[in-house]
């Protein structure tokens, strides 16, 4: 899927996180179509919407800009 | 450190008017705070110099738009005292009724003022109605609603209308109805705001009077200093009243400020029906002062915010030689930090709420 | 079977986010469009802002959505075993009824204990 | 006890569809003279499929306009009005009919007349005037998207809400699960908003939100568990049918509707109400957007009509909230007995289904007004250490009551 794809090209964390759910919601559909339902509500309701939050969070805890900064030494935090 | 200053004001609903305070937060916990005044300067003490005596009561008026008269009040006792002129009884006694109506009007004010800062709007527009009422007395005994201009050095401006007393007696009532049933009902009574004020901003007394916070922030610490009590002006000392100081224990947070000032509403308005019972009928309220002085006049007045202080020096001439005003909320402001440090992000409105803010006076 | 009374869902789905869409795209159509450096700023109260407000940020509620991941798990085995509650009580074994009753005993014990614990160390 | 207004929402729009394809078909059919291949197209518009996906556009568009026009509006203006009386004043007042112009007012000056019911419909039209600003800083793919995410993720929940047993779109199994999963991928959107604004203010916002909706939704997630011991069933149709009944204690008959509220699922039925209050953000837990010490939270950056959007749909969770909750523990859309007469056997509603259930929804978002308008705010501190040391909690001793209930027969 693009959303799947968005999420690994993607250097801003934050959007990739976004891509992510996303993507899990597209996840539950196939899970829907495998004609278990129970599932697919779960996928939402834990997976799109619990975990990116955490992923988010995480993020935030960290520093912004790893990608852009990588080379450089680690600085006063 | 991932910590960031987050500006409040000047154009935030937390500040009651032009100042900014710059807030440190880690996370949600304030590290530190940083209060920047100075938009609303206009430079009172220099342009008091350049105008009369007497004309100088329309500028004091603008120092605190909610509690004008016990501004102008506070300069008249200073001029008068330096001039050496005691004010007709009567005078004095209807300066007592105007303060403390000014000082319930105010102090609605903050009330209403605070409501909304807790996520409280019912607060506010109850709390402005029934000021409703203390400004349409004010306006009948002065004629205006806000600046208004009343008191005169040597007496008041003029005498108190017809039926003013059956007046106030109604309005008083009808307010303490309403403070008795609705106010204590979504302030006191609630548990939630209890939750939001207790334990909030707390200062111990040593801080308080360190950093010179005065009026009703340091009597909710437990210190009993009221100037009408301790050093009566007007006829404060014929009066009969208890000063509003918090006894209990968790003295200095947010919620023995408000109840402070909360029973004060109660407090003023016995005083002002002491008043009128006591006030002698009849009688002249003004005695027409010298135009020019010389000498030092100083009076410090209980101010619905704190001890507001005049200075005033005369020179001989028609107009002071130099005007030095002590404004209680400037001197709140120095102790925010204190205040503030140690608190959550959204303890800065239960607090700055609590004590009170009033720019005008504060920037001068 | 369920999949088709899905179909309604998806079309709904389709509509629902249309509708947002739809509504910012015919706003173009009637607003004005000036920005200008001044009013593009970040708002923060008429002052310049201080620094970037996307920095890292110690925010002491992570642990929460740590434990809510947790208990949201948890909260689907309960799920499932309330559906299975009637099956569980027809067969004998009362192993299976109650030992989920020991599953929420010690997540609840383990959830106090962890925000007993961050009251310590974070707020 | 009491019929639907609406048996068959998708029976009655069938009709309606097969009206239009018909007519449709004359037109091509009348075309297709002077065109033959269009002969073709008219007889695929004949097919079923066809007939089938028109109808279901057309249920879904119903339903959509059903809720955000009517709905949304109405309980705008309920709330605007109930607030005003509670605080001495009389609210929105200007209306259609003080108009400054002919067949409305002649005196050429506004009047206030009116209830003010348009007033909310005039907010709309100014916010899609507004331009729409976007930061120079923020992150502007996720700054837009986000709202979209909000709104149609709510928007959702209305999809399996049924408004009686017969005016809904979709009958699933799993309908109150797929509501509650409808609401849980909010948090994340209002966090992205927050982010994106790259504003101190909404970031804050943004991430108390999270915090709070995520650990809010626990609860109410719990208490549905403890309700399941009792209905076994997660459909919303199945569910108030179980409670259109009189309460049998003891071989008599009570003169008290089944209603899940009353009897061991109270405590499941107020853990449920606290929790939905915090996912609809009403005041005393709408600290995500604490306009005293947050301007105005996440919402801060947003302007025109995203902020519209974005404003609005608080109403539509306080909505299907309240919708959830009669479902699950008020009865749904049962009606007294009265509600109907028999003319033979044919069930003729003087007050339909639908009625009730609108009644019931407004009351409830009535008490939500008036609670939120009487009571400050919460700190967030303060609401997490509520969720987590309160509602869980309770929330677990509701499935220990309702699965002793259920063990004890």
């Amino acid at each position: 899927m693009i959303g799947s794809i968005l999420v690994v090209i993607n250097k801003r964390l934050v959007r990739a996180a976004f891509w992510l759910a996303m993507t899990l919601v597209t996840i539950g559909a196939i899970y829907l179509l495998f004609l278990s339902e129970f599932v697919f509500l779960i996928q939402i309701l834990v997976y799109a919407g619990a975990v990116p939050v955490l992923f988010v969070f995480g993020i935030m805890l960290t520093r912004r800009k790893i990608m852009d900064e990588a080379a450089e030494p680690e600085g006063g935090t | 450190m991932p910590e960031f200053w987050i500006n409040m004001g000047p154009q935030h609903p937390m500040t009651h008017g032009l100042w900014n305070m710059k807030v440190k937060v880690d996370g949600e916990t304030i590290v530190d705070a940083k209060p920047e005044i100075g938009y609303l300067h206009r430079g009172y003490e220099k342009i008091m110099e350049v105008r009369e005596f007497q004309k100088n009561v329309v500028l004091t008026d603008r120092l605190c738009y909610v509690s004008s008269i016990t501004w102008s009040h506070a300069y008249c006792l200073a001029v008068e005292k330096m001039m050496g002129i005691e004010t007709p009884e009567r005078g004095q006694w209807i300066r007592v009724i105007s303060l403390e109506l000014q000082r319930i009007a105010s102090h609605l004010m903050w009330l209403a003022s605070y409501g909304p800062d807790l996520g409280l709007l019912t607060g506010l527009l109850w709390a402005l109605r029934e000021r409703e009422l203390f400004l349409d007395l004010i306006q009948l005994m002065s004629g205006a609603r806000m600046n208004q201009n009343f008191p005169r050095v040597g007496g008041v401006r003029n005498d108190l209308p017809e039926n003013f007393e059956a007046m106030c007696r109604r309005s008083i009532e009808h307010f303490l109805e309403k403070y008795e049933n609705e106010y204590q009902a979504i302030f006191q009574e609630s548990k939630v705001f209890r939750m939001r004020t207790e334990g909030v901003g707390k200062i111990t007394v040593e801080e308080a009077i360190n950093w010179g916070i005065t009026g009703p922030n340091l009597r909710a610490c437990g210190v009993d200093v009221d100037l009408r009590r301790l050093d009566p002006y007007e006829t404060y000392g014929e009066i009969d009243f208890e000063p509003q100081v918090w006894h209990d224990g968790g003295a200095g947070d947010s919620y023995a400020r408000f109840v402070c000032r909360f029973n004060e509403l109660r407090e003023s308005c016995q005083i002002v029906l002491q008043a009128l019972k006591k006030m002698p009928k009849t009688g002249p309220y003004r005695v027409k002062p010298p135009r020019r002085a010389e000498g030092e006049g100083y009076a410090k007045t209980e101010d619905s915010r704190g001890e507001a202080l005049f200075y005033v020096i005369g020179d001989g001439d028609d107009r002071p030689y130099r005007v030095k005003i002590r404004s209680p909320v400037f001197c709140t402001m120095a102790a925010t930090p204190t205040l503030l440090r140690g608190n959550k992000l959204a303890d800065v409105v239960s607090i700055l709420g609590s004590v009170d803010v009033c720019v005008g006076e504060m920037d001068k | 079977m369920a999949l088709e009374s899905y179909v309604p869902v998806v079309i709904f789905a389709v509509v629902a986010l249309l509708f947002p869409l739809g509504t910012f795209f015919a706003t173009r159509l009637f607003r004005p469009d000036h920005p200008t450096p001044l009013k593009d700023l970040t708002y923060e109260c008429g002052e310049v802002p201080e620094g970037e407000a996307q920095i890292q940020f110690h925010f002491q509620y992570y642990m929460f959505a740590l434990i809510f991941v947790i208990f949201d798990v948890a909260a689907i085995f309960l799920l499932l075993w309330a559906f299975a509650w009637g099956g569980l009580l027809t067969s004998a074994s009362p192993v299976a009824k109650f030992s989920i009753f020991l599953f929420l005993g010690i997540m609840f014990v383990a959830t106090q204990y962890a925000l007993k614990k961050e009251e310590v160390i974070q707020i | 006890m009491s019929a639907p207004l609406v048996p068959d929402l998708f029976g009655l729009c069938k009709v309606l569809t097969a009206a239009i394809i018909w007519i449709v078909q004359q037109i091509i059919y009348a075309l297709a003279g002077p065109i033959p291949p269009l002969a073709g197209l008219g007889d695929f518009l004949g097919t079923d499929f066809v007939i089938t996906l028109v109808t279901w556009l057309i249920v879904v568009t119903v339903v959509v306009l059903w809720v955000t026009v009517i709905n949304l509006f109405t309980i705008m203006w309920v709330e605007r009005k109930l607030y005003s009386r509670l605080q001495d004043r009389y609210g929105i007042m200007i209306s259609v009919w003080s108009l400054p112009f002919w067949p409305f007012n002649r005196t050429r000056r506004p009047t206030h007349r009116g209830t003010g019911y348009l007033q909310n419909l005039a907010d709309g039209i100014k916010l899609i005037q507004k331009e729409n600003i976007t930061p120079r800083n923020a992150d502007s793919a996720m700054f837009h998207i986000s709202p979209v995410l909000i709104a149609s993720s709510t928007l959702m929940a209305f999809a399996v809400l049924p408004w009686s047993s017969g005016f809904y779109v979709a009958n699933l199994d799993l309908g109150i699960l797929f509501i509650l999963a409808a609401f849980s991928l909010a948090p994340l959107g209002i966090l992205i908003a927050g982010w994106s604004a790259n504003n101190k203010y909404t970031l804050v916002g943004g991430l108390r939100a999270a915090a709070m909706l995520l650990s809010y939704s626990i609860p109410a997630v719990l208490a549905v568990i403890a309700l399941v011991f009792f209905t076994g069933s997660l459909n919303p149709i199945v569910i108030v049918g179980q409670q259109d009944r009189p309460i049998v204690l003891a071989g008599t008959t009570l003169p008290i509707p089944a209603w899940y509220v009353f009897g061991p699922q109270f405590l499941g039925f107020l853990v449920f109400t606290v929790a939905m209050i915090a996912e609809m953000e009403r005041v005393p837990f709408d600290i995500p957007e604490a306009e005293a010490e947050l301007v105005e939270g996440w919402t801060t950056e947003y302007s025109g009509m995203r902020f519209g959007i974005v404003f609005a749909f608080k109403w539509l969770r306080m909505l299907a909230a309240s919708g959830l909750i009669s479902i699950l523990y008020l009865g749904g859309w049962s009606g007294p007995v009265f509600a109907t007469v028999f003319v033979g056997s044919i069930p003729i509603p003087i007050f339909p289904e639908e009625f009730w259930f609108v009644l019931r929804v407004y009351g409830l978002s009535a008490f939500f007004v008036v609670l939120s308008w009487s009571v400050p705010r919460v700190r967030i501190d303060q609401i997490l250490n509520i969720g987590w040391k309160r509602l869980i909690p309770y929330s677990l001793l509701a499935i220990l009551i309702a699965a002793g209930f259920r063990v004890l027969g």
